[in-house]
């Protein structure tokens, strides 16, 4: 298993993500991506921003231990993780999960798995900006119910 | 000496701008968990007594996930901040 | 709620269709793809090809009747089905799903609902190429258990 | 009155292949369903027979899922085919 895991105030191009995913061999036959986008509504109504602070050298431990976890579960013959931080405007690209694998149920299970762990896992904090408003986001209940416990003390 | 009976901790997103504090550089007693530290922390009172207040703190030490009774020691390096929100 | 099927012999951009995603509005919070590509392995071992009949006409009414099946049941914005047909080559693509939303669950189970409905209900057969020889590929007891009922006579 | 009287069946994949037929335009009798055309359709012997043989063979009319107990009439387009393997 092949992975690579990204933390970056940077753009990322999915076409070139894809592209690589693709490169994975003649024994891949399902890739599943997600891409999460800034969008105009969280807690707050009127999104036109995001601040995004995270936890630096904790946050690739995490996300990548949560791959490893993924990769015992199910045929992941590549993975890929990108986070932005910093500042984002609405509807700029926040998170690419990518996996690759032999089967697409395998390809979807990891994937899904891997964007919920990492929401309730990995060391990232949301604020979002609304004119001259901002608000830290609040973990939602829906979350945790997906993929509890990893963070519960 | 001094080094050595020291420990960092750090603060993030929601605590790290009401506490107005990224890091400390504290002392640190012998036979010490991370929940007593914050326990201690939050005696500052002020914005310090959220660290034991209703909305829950996350622990970190050195950059793993952590509970209140996980031991801390000398060099360790210790984080408290909200529940995570990213992706 | 906006979508598009094609059926097709020739092959498809990845990077267009995901672009054709991201330009579905603010509201837009998460967009899941899927890509399925033909693999060395399938019912035969070193499938270095495949080739894929359908039933035109059927094959879009089915395949929009489950898109709209996956929009009464989930948040959808937009969704995206191309399927190739004829002869295809060892890791060529095969079949894209995609779906934006404004929630990540929301895609990801829209996109695998369309995909895992699609292999049980949409008219297309494949046939394996392996050397000189080819086998029509069977339906698995896996994917009906998976999307059961709606081609069981 | 002759085009008013039949129907077109059409085979796909595995089935097309062995019965080297992709469509036929059959006279139909009143009150018929699509399961009575196959058993018709597999007395004419040899690889037709495989149409109520074991394996499941699937059943259109006019393009949309039926059952055997699915009526037709004249005009109509009835399909079968295998087991469907897409994606």
């Amino acid at each position: 298993m092949n992975y690579s895991i990204s933390v970056q105030q940077d753009d990322f191009d999915t076409a070139a993500e894809y592209q690589a995913m693709r490169d994975s061999g003649p024994g891949t036959g399902a890739i599943a991506t997600f891409t999460g986008l800034v969008r105009d509504s969280g807690d707050l109504q009127g999104v036109n921003g995001l601040f995004l602070e995270h936890y630096p050298g904790m946050t690739e431990q995490v996300i990548e231990s949560l791959i490893a976890e993924a990769a015992g579960r199910w045929d992941v013959r590549k993975a890929r993780v990108v986070h932005r931080v910093g500042e984002l405007a609405l509807c700029d690209q926040i998170v690419f999960v990518g996996v690759c694998s032999a089967h697409r149920g395998d390809a979807f299970a990891a994937c899904a798995f891997i964007m919920d762990a990492l929401k309730t896992s990995a060391p990232f904090w949301k604020k979002e900006l609304s004119g001259s408003s901002e608000h830290w986001v609040e973990q939602k209940a829906s979350d945790l119910a997906r993929h509890p416990g990893v963070l519960k003390p | 000496m001094s080094e050595d009976h020291t420990l960092t901790v750090r603060f993030f997103a929601r605590l790290r701008e009401e506490l107005n504090t990224e890091s400390l550089t504290l002392p640190i007693q012998p036979d010490t968990t991370a929940g007593q530290l914050l326990t201690e922390l939050a005696r500052r009172g002020g914005a310090w007594a959220q660290l034991t207040g209703a909305q829950p703190v996350m622990i970190a030490v050195n950059q793993t996930m952590a509970k209140p009774d996980t031991p801390i020691g000398p060099g360790d390096e210790v984080a408290f901040f909200p529940p995570v929100t990213g992706g």
